[in-house]
């Protein structure tokens, strides 16, 4: 879960993190009277997330009433990169002379979490990271210990961090580590950090992503409103049903359980020429409910022109699969699309016998299933 | 000859007395495992299909001798239980359980380096000496004896593989999913280390798939100290970079690393042939037994 | 630092322990009206820090007001064990059916944490480590970890608690310890834990001490009002002045620097003969002024017929002492107990030098010293 | 000859730019101890009568090779620096500081026993190989060079000690205060291992007091592995049961252990006479060496 700048910076400034002033808005009058309580100059922040926020005209400086005006309205509404600003933070305006990153994210390969400190802030850290690794001091932290002050002055001094400011930065990355770890976060970077010509340090952004896994103990973070899942509205629609799933550019729709086994069909379907159209997990131990859910999905993707099915049953048990196929498919009167279905595993007899053949095609294995779709597909296109 | 597992095994359900730790606790005694224990607290006393359950895992080593931890504890409580089956010193500790917090697998990843159990997964199927015992949730009926080692990301891609394998009348010593969180407890490596060690494997067959580093590690390691000829498989070619799929492993971050290509290159590097698809393995290690 | 009853029972309450109903008072009218709130019968407790309070009078049931200003009337003011009661806790009075023990120190030998559980609570748990040690259930806790709920169950099964009330002695005994790591405590200790028909836990009396290092960090702990030191006034005094001091029954005061060199110097008081009157460590690099008073403390003591001062300097300065015991013996027309003294180390000629031979006697070895002072202590004897 | 520290010593002292740091860095170099660098957080690029300071104890290492570190840090960030000492790698870590809180004494102790880095103290007046270099604050007239290695838990109990050996003209070869407090890193133990393993070390002192039992389990170490000659002292056998006196450490429970009487004993069993008086210990130690 990914909170929004204006969350974060709360969760941030509550912390002691020092964050500029600042107020949300969701109208242009709103945005207007924010900034006159501010003083400005204010920026106007469209509360989205996307990265490149800036560039793609969501980010706007303005230094009176009209142009705040101006900026309120260009912004609020505004379609960014596919998602719907309907609000926007209205900031106090920080003078700086440099911009710091700092962060903290679990680093998979060591299996623990790791402290980042550059002096290259204000820029695509990713960026940074791949064209000057160097440039990013990084201090692994022990779990069971938690960030031991000495090491967020390493990180801070290792990067280079002027003296005059090095307590402080060491201040923030104590207290964002602390964050991270009481949070549940996955990552929690602030970029820019910003340090002012007075030696003082101020959060300018603030990002912060919650483990999912995670919510559960989390209640005050799960309770805050998530953004409406922006883009593709069949992607919204798997949100929904809680499925995992991604739209590809394709016409094979392609319905699974496991991710590798998923993957794995959708290679497949390249492999025999044909193009997936999604990617699309149930799950372990589905039930006959979501299969039909799942068959909703790619039917509803006007792109798909076949579908396969391919379920290799350990918790998930063939018959419960078969009968949400069956069920799925019965309420039309006729097939929108050619199903080909594999079952293996758990209950794969008892599916097949279940499965009503007149509504789908049966194949014994992978491969067959899945060249069997791509022919389907390509009768479709060639039509 | 097997690796982790064998008919000796003795087990310890976690979590016996729930919907899923009971299930697969008989699927696992029908399959011949000798689960002698339970464990879950405050139900100590109880009986679940004829298995004692204890209130500690400790009490279920010190009564029942159990060497061996299944895991089918809700996430919230998982990562305590792991660590409980550690303080154990259990040999082995297989977490099933899926959705456990990342920041308790750190932890849990800390303690083990501190302790001498080996733990699979969590998120994982389990693993399997066919004919002997299995340890979690994988179908059985897929598996046959035999002298090919496999080791597996991904729960169903193994079973596809697996089957693929046994319609060809290629058994298998043991079979093992590690799972495919961000952090597990054994990871390719070590289970290549295990079948490399293990004389009556004679081939290996490693499935892997998009994300992390993992694969071009074991691709290392196969290069510099593994004999037994190794057959790849490589899930998610054709996953668009920058895109999660499932597995919180599987997120292809587009610099390059991580990405299919990177990993059957290093495999290749490596001498180990990669399937471009399961059936394409099992002619692999059709070859390498003739 | 030793938290009363009252203290303690807030802090645990606080942290969601259960624990009896309870008012303090310091006046019988108090007394009575916290009763009649509470509701009979009530537990007047003494609030004073000694072991034994029950049998030394300092708790008594009541069922009544008039039992209750009886007993307010007996507690209160009394003296008990050289400490003047001048509070009380009026407790809800618990029926129970088990008295447990839970607590967490530190363990010494092993350097961690340790928590322990009994089923033998309401008893001297000393008198029980001694005689029955197995019935004490321990577990040692990782302090980088923190106390794993396993770990509570753990300690609690093999106390053998009954499982019915297993859950909520797990969650005291984890809540225990989280207290203990939050507030630097040296101990921690509920005894007894009541466990009622109902098969509820309470804490019954509650036992917290803080490490007295660690107060800088502790500032709510370290406002708590402290006992008014009872006992010895000489005690008291030298928690005044910051001493190390314990007063014993002999007759040669004894002050030098460092617990092994001043235990040492009594020991060699005992060897050759005399007794010693006191512990008096000044701590290490003591100035003048500090060294002054120790003097006072020892002249202060009636029991004194002599003095010896014993310095090795490290830190100490062999100079700064001597000027001590020149200010100190300066003001005095008639030198009050004749004092030996001995100064090694750091700067020891030149306080050889600037020491005044007319008021104290000098020796060369800490042996000479010694027998000297109890030399002079038996001839004060002998007049 | 002498153990763990000599003229080779790098030493760089954490916390040189305070009162106690800096007097006694100066102390030390005129002793003829190498001190190399300081550490102090923010303070880096100053120097403190000649010596470097660099901003963490890494930089001082990186840039000066130090391999060793005395800490004179306030006891509130105390345990903080014993980490970065124990994080820098360094082969010696020496904490004079009096007054760390004993749950960060607890934590250190956890990850010694995850590095090689030897800690000696806290709250000790750190050891002294007479002629070549001193870490911590012991006064350095008292001492001279010898074959006999001296132990001990307290400051000012360690110099009379010295003071009755030098005065006889028996020099040591390192004197080492292990200090008072409840926790601390090398024990009696650890520093009786290095004396025996010393071909210099001819004969060995031990100083101990009452609390604790550290000196009953030197004592069963003596009797298992210590060839070399030990006599002992144990301050506080006219201490009061219950009372506490000054050390942490010192406080008798009266329930047996931990008594003088007790470790008294146990020395003896071991076959090490016990001085009545500091002179008798080098009485004791004469004789071995006659």
């Amino acid at each position: 879960m990914k909170l929004h700048e204006y969350q974060a910076k709360t969760v941030f400034a509550d912390a002691g993190i020092p964050t500029p002033d600042s107020q949300l808005a969701s109208d242009v009058d709103g945005v207007v009277s924010a900034a006159e309580e501010i003083g400005y100059p204010v920026a106007v922040k469209a509360q989205v997330q996307v990265g490149g926020r800036g560039k793609a005209g969501g980010i706007k400086l303005v230094e009176d009433a009209d142009e705040a005006r101006e900026a309120a309205d260009s912004i609020l509404g505004m379609d960014l990169k596919g998602y719907h600003v309907d609000r926007v933070l209205v900031e106090e305006a920080v003078d700086f002379v440099n911009e710091l990153y700092v962060g903290i994210t679990m680093d998979r390969g060591e299996g623990k979490p790791v402290a980042m400190v550059s002096t290259k802030g204000g820029v695509n850290i990713e960026e940074v990271a791949e064209e000057d690794p160097d440039a990013i001091a990084r201090e692994h932290i022990d779990p069971s210990f938690g960030m031991h002050p000495y090491q967020a002055r390493k990180a801070v001094y290792d990067a280079g961090v002027d003296q005059s400011v090095a307590r402080d930065v060491s201040s923030v990355l104590t207290t964002l580590y602390q964050l991270w770890d009481d949070k549940d976060g996955a990552d929690a970077e602030i970029n820019p950090l910003m340090v002012t010509a007075d030696d003082e340090v101020i959060a300018a952004d603030a990002v912060m992503n919650i483990d999912e896994d995670a919510l559960f103990r989390q209640p005050e973070l799960a309770e805050m409103e998530e953004e409406a899942a922006g883009g593709d509205e069949l992607e919204q629609k798997a949100d929904e049903y809680g499925f995992d799933y991604v739209r590809l550019d394709g016409n094979v729709g392609i319905i699974g359980n496991g991710a590798g086994l998923v993957m794995t069909t959708l290679d497949l379907v390249d492999h025999y020429g044909g193009q997936p159209a999604n990617f699309l997990d149930v799950g372990g131990g589905a039930k006959a409910a979501r299969i039909a859910n799942a068959l909703d999905m790619v039917f509803s993707d006007d792109n798909v022109d076949s579908v396969v099915f391919n379920i290799f049953g350990g918790i998930t048990r063939g018959d419960e699969v078969a009968r949400g196929i069956n069920e799925a498919l019965e309420q039309f009167d006729e097939i929108p699309k050619p199903v080909v279905v594999r079952l293996a595993g758990t209950n794969w007899e008892e599916g097949m016998e279940i499965l009503n053949e007149d509504l789908v095609t049966v194949e014994q294995t992978l491969e067959d299933a899945v060249q069997r779709a791509v022919e389907y597909a390509g009768e479709v296109n060639d039509q | 000859m097997s690796v982790l597992v064998d008919d000796d095994t003795r087990v310890v359900v976690q979590g016996i007395t729930g919907g899923e730790g009971k299930f697969h606790a008989e699927q696992m005694m029908e399959y011949g495992t000798n689960v002698v224990a339970g464990a879950v607290p405050d139900k100590g006393g109880q009986e679940v299909s004829g298995v004692p359950v204890y209130d500690t895992v400790h009490e279920a080593v010190d009564e029942e001798n159990a060497d061996t931890s299944v895991i089918f504890v809700p996430p919230a409580f998982a990562g305590d239980a792991i660590f409980e089956s550690l303080d154990s010193e259990l040999d082995l500790a297989v977490a099933i359980t899926e959705g456990i917090p990342t920041q308790d697998m750190a932890r849990v990843n800390k303690r083990l380096s501190e302790t001498e159990t080996r733990l699979i997964g969590p998120n994982c199927p389990g693993l399997i000496t066919p004919g002997e015992a299995k340890l979690g949730i994988l179908p059985g009926n897929i598996f046959a004896e035999g002298n090919v080692g496999l080791v597996s990301r991904s729960g169903t891609l193994t079973y596809q593989v697996v089957d693929s394998l046994t319609n060809r009348g290629i058994g298998q010593t043991t079979a093992i999913g590690i799972g495919g969180d961000p952090i597990i407890g054994t990871d390719f490596v070590d289970a290549l280390e295990l079948f490399e060690d293990d004389p009556d494997t004679d081939a290996i067959v490693m499935c892997g798939e998009i994300g992390g580093e993992d694969e071009e590690e074991a691709a290392a390691f196969i290069d510099e100290y593994v004999d037994t000829p190794v057959a790849g498989f490589i899930a998610g070619r054709t996953a668009p970079p920058g895109k999660r799929m499932g597995h919180a492993g599987a997120i292809v971050s587009g610099s390059g690393t991580g990405t299919a290509e990177s990993k059957i290159s290093a495999l290749n590097d490596a001498g180990v042939p990669v399937g471009d698809t399961p059936e394409e393995v099992a002619d692999h290690i059709e070859e390498f037994l003739a």
